[in-house]
């Protein structure tokens, strides 16, 4: 095992990371900002190295200050957390160059999955299922026409030159989709200077449904479960759930063993997640992510298993600390991601934090770095603390949220606490009936 | 209390003797004269003692309490000519362990002069002083590791 | 107290160097006078706003945030001739719906006379005046639940 | 199920029915002393009522008062908590006269547990095992000498009509019996005007471990497990944990049997624990506990049951809500009693807190009614925080403990944090090995 783990990140995942050293017995060094001298983790960390001045690019994503700093502290490991560089391969290849553990998967991985069109084949090749479409460019009307028929409608026209939601088209019948070709291809043309255009199935309201698994080194690999994070905005995940609400035992077993067989088979290891949009009992590969999730907690919660110490064992070089059939669902789980924003406008509020009280009692976990007096600085992201609340049903944990939420004071920025308020309270939440659309309107 | 007379200049002094002696309270009587001044307990302590350098490997104490006990001091104002670390690495003051220092307090610096060397990533970068003057002191040994930010030498 | 003399710009002085000093507290005896003047250690906002009155059954907001925000107001001095109740319980006005009640604005008593009772658990407990005098004002009506120290009537 | 449900206590414990309630959906009512009109749970219950003045036996003791205070905010139920009035069968029985219901056991079975020597008789009748002693009175040496023979050396004289440990005196050898019985006995009448002596096992170092159950109204008694709660101090517990270290998982299933058989062929219902005296592999029986105790979070640690939510659902008449077969020992809990007392001299410390930071993360739990800008009335006991750890192994626990305590902030006050941190570090707790005498000694 390692004596000392170096955190190459800040805020709440850091403090997460401390934390998990610290219940191993494993020493911590702390890179910071000069924005972030009196971070928590910075506070608590057994050494601590200021790294750069306040702009992540200088400091957190600092690869050779980082590396400096775990030469000169006498690290054997650096953790990257989630964000910055955690999904970065020349990090990884760096970190393993300086003969230091990278507590991760092997760039390679890291590569393979941070391309989409590398991921996707990847994945596709190991069994698991991504969203049918036309097998690459679609030339002509009745092409499409041919490809629609194997897909099933309804389909999306999009613009291989294209991003952003730009030059799409929807087609629910084959006559809309005749009409649509023509269009695409020109405007493809037009806006992209390209006109190639594919098909693929259009998903109408899925859900974002993702499998947490963890590989090890000798091969063995367990998922966890999945999480349900199909309450999004701007693509930001805001509140998480697991187990999925309406995904059958049977589902849940199909697709975890459909992703532990891939991953085995991919050779990856470490904790990673894939992610799918799911609707009409399909599961559609999106993409993996090759690192620890903000919403990790909610999977530790219900199957009793601490994924960061898992990732750090399997780092360093030792077996999964339990088995497949050991992994047992108890319970319901979700976190709330409460961000230093305002609740409507959703506009950053960094400033002093003037009083913070957290909830306490059974089933209530708190991941958060604030503290009263702690000034939470302009530079980086907004996420301030992560609620996370287990009970023995789902309905039993949304009743504790609700307590947990009137219990939480963070005074002093704007907070997005009452967003979360209303969640709880909203008849299609509480009645788990939401798809990744869903939180875009209630915000509108 | 006509000729009541409040003697400022002994409110004054005994304020200061709190502050210096880290009392909180001071009762005088004599000659059937009586003072007291009473410093409020969460008044902060004025703290005299010099802001702690920032130094790797001694680390945080691992303690939120002590932390918050211990809010860092209102650091000083570092001295204008500090010439601090552009980077994490390891400080040298010569450019090989047999070469003397490329400069020892005293000595006069031209402006872009390399004053030390720091090691990162298996290279070393020289540091330049920023400006010509006269090296007041040096702050650090050679081979020491150093953070970002951290203070190097002082140049008036 | 005839020809107590305050010297007034004595304790602003004192006052002032309170604040210059960041003294708390200063006494001063001499010649057989003596003086004393204490700045409060938190400094409270004078508060303006009457204090609410409390009320079963209004509960509290049952969240923290509210709460802590609206720290409860630093309750005005109760009025001297206030009755409050000795328990929790319902206070009824009349000795049955159909009677007058005991007494009305306006009304004199005598020390010892029922103004009011209180049923707690199935018994009826006499509310009696404390002191004669007149009642200025009944605080509850017939029927409303109270908890202990709730105001029931001002009587002068 | 209750819609409303009156908070007869105050403190942590106070806090702790209050979250039950919400996370069942349960109105509550905070009654308090005017002391306590800031108090934490009175600040988040739905109604509040003054019940008296500081002095307990004017407020919280105050059985009218509080039972008025039920009558007139329409509660269904009353939960007295721990001390106070929680093991009064008459504050029961005048509960049950008033048409509401006692969260706890029958009146009848609070009087014969609060009565050492019916309770000692009704558990041996129900086949619990106590200390062995002389059938009654001593007369003689002889008498004793026959007695002890049976019982086994070492054994202890006690005087019928003593206490507090006067006139105790301990026999190794039938030598030593010999000598001590005629000056017990004359010990006794001189001191207590009555020379009645008996025989008792005398137990050297014995462990305090106590097994945690739930009887419903139809029948149905599961066990929990046990607590180890050695650590005392004047006879106060000050860490507690579960499971006990070194009990095996045959004596485990065996008491636990022993004490759901007990307590099913008494007829009790609602929580209860049984409290024994364990040395040489023997359990003896001390007392029963019938009412929620101070540790039970321990045990709701390890098995994931919310014990408060058990003992509600049994007093509103349902059947508790699991198997004996689906309780599962899931790793180690450890509990510290974090009192508002000075750590060294005990000295209580009532006052204002002035900062107040928990700790959180994976496996940290705190039940605590203190906040920032609290004060901490002088009238009550000292009890201050509750934190408890849960970790997948007792060293992961340790560590984690140690972990927290270092991010935990209580200023203001004086607290046995710093005897918490002493003992996590100490050897002896580390190893598990610890008496009843052990903490005495340590703090002496």
């Amino acid at each position: 095992m390692f004596d000392k783990v170096l955190i190459a990140n800040r805020g709440e995942i850091a403090l997460r990371i401390h934390r998990a050293c610290k219940d191993m017995g494993i020493s911590t060094v702390a890179v910071h900002s000069t924005a972030d001298s009196n971070a928590m983790h910075v506070r608590l960390a057994d050494e601590t190295v200021c790294i750069g001045p306040p702009a992540a690019v200088q400091s957190y994503l600092n690869a050779p200050a980082i590396i400096s700093a775990a030469i000169v502290s006498g690290a054997d490991a650096i953790h990257p957390g989630y964000g910055f560089l955690s999904e970065n391969s020349q990090f990884a290849q760096m970190i393993e160059a300086h003969n230091l553990a990278f507590i991760g998967p092997s760039a390679e991985h890291i590569s393979i999955m941070g391309d989409k069109v590398s991921a996707k084949k990847a994945v596709q090749d190991a069994g698991i299922p991504v969203v049918p479409g036309s097998d690459g460019a679609v030339e002509s009307v009745e092409d499409g026409l041919a490809a629609a028929q194997q897909i099933g409608y309804p389909v999306i026209v999009k613009a291989s030159g294209g991003g952003g939601g730009k030059g799409m088209k929807i087609a629910y019948t084959a006559e809309e989709l005749r009409a649509a070709i023509p269009i695409a291809k020109s405007e493809a043309a037009v806006n992209f200077g390209n006109d190639v255009i594919y098909l693929e199935k259009y998903l109408q309201k899925p859900r974002h449904i993702e499998v947490q698994i963890l590989a090890d080194k000798f091969g063995s690999v367990v998922h966890l479960n999945e999480r349900d994070c199909s309450l999004q905005r701007k693509h930001q995940k805001v509140l998480e759930e697991a187990p999925a609400p309406g995904l059958s035992e049977a589902e849940r077993a199909r697709i975890g063993k459909l992703c532990c067989d891939a991953v085995a088979k991919i050779g990856y290891h470490n904790a990673g997640t894939l992610e799918f949009l799911y609707e009409g009992g399909e599961f559609y590969f999106i993409e993996m992510n090759t690192r620890i999730q903000v919403e990790h907690p909610v999977t530790e919660m219900i199957c009793g298993i601490d994924l960061v110490r898992e990732s750090i064992r399997i780092a360093a070089g030792e077996a999964i600390s339990f088995k497949q059939k050991n992994v047992r669902v108890n319970g319901h789980a979700i976190e709330c991601r409460i961000c230093a924003e305002h609740p409507e406008t959703f506009v950053p509020s960094p400033g002093q934090i003037k009083s913070f009280h957290v909830p306490g009692g059974i089933g209530v976990r708190m991941d958060s770095a604030l503290y009263a007096g702690y000034d939470v600085p302009p530079y980086y992201d907004s996420l301030a603390a992560k609620l996370i609340v287990h009970g023995s049903t789902r309905e039993e944990c949304l009743s504790r949220l609700r307590r947990a939420l009137s219990e939480l004071v963070i005074d002093g920025i704007d907070t997005t606490i009452p967003l979360h308020q209303a969640l709880v309270e909203n008849a299609d939440i509480i009645a788990g009936e939401y798809d990744i659309h869903w939180l875009e309107k209630f915000v509108a | 209390m006509g000729d009541f007379k409040v003697d400022s200049k002994l409110v004054r002094k005994l304020a200061n003797l709190l502050d210096e002696t880290g009392l909180g309270e001071v009762e005088y009587e004599s000659n059937g004269e009586r003072i007291r001044v009473v410093r409020p307990s969460s008044a902060p302590v004025r703290q005299q003692a010099p802001a702690p350098e920032p130094s790797i490997g001694v680390g945080g104490p691992g303690n939120m309490a002590e932390n918050i006990a211990a809010e860092p001091a209102a650091s000083d104002k570092p001295h204008p000519g500090t010439l601090t670390s552009p980077m994490v690495g390891t400080v040298y003051l010569s450019p090989s362990p047999d070469d003397p220092a490329f400069v020892t307090p005293g000595d006069t610096v031209t402006a872009g002069q390399t004053v030390m060397l720091v090691e990162a990533m298996k290279t070393f970068n020289d540091i330049k002083a920023v400006k010509a003057g006269r090296i007041v002191s040096i702050l650090v040994e050679s081979g020491q590791p150093i953070e970002y930010g951290e203070p190097l030498a002082i140049i008036e």
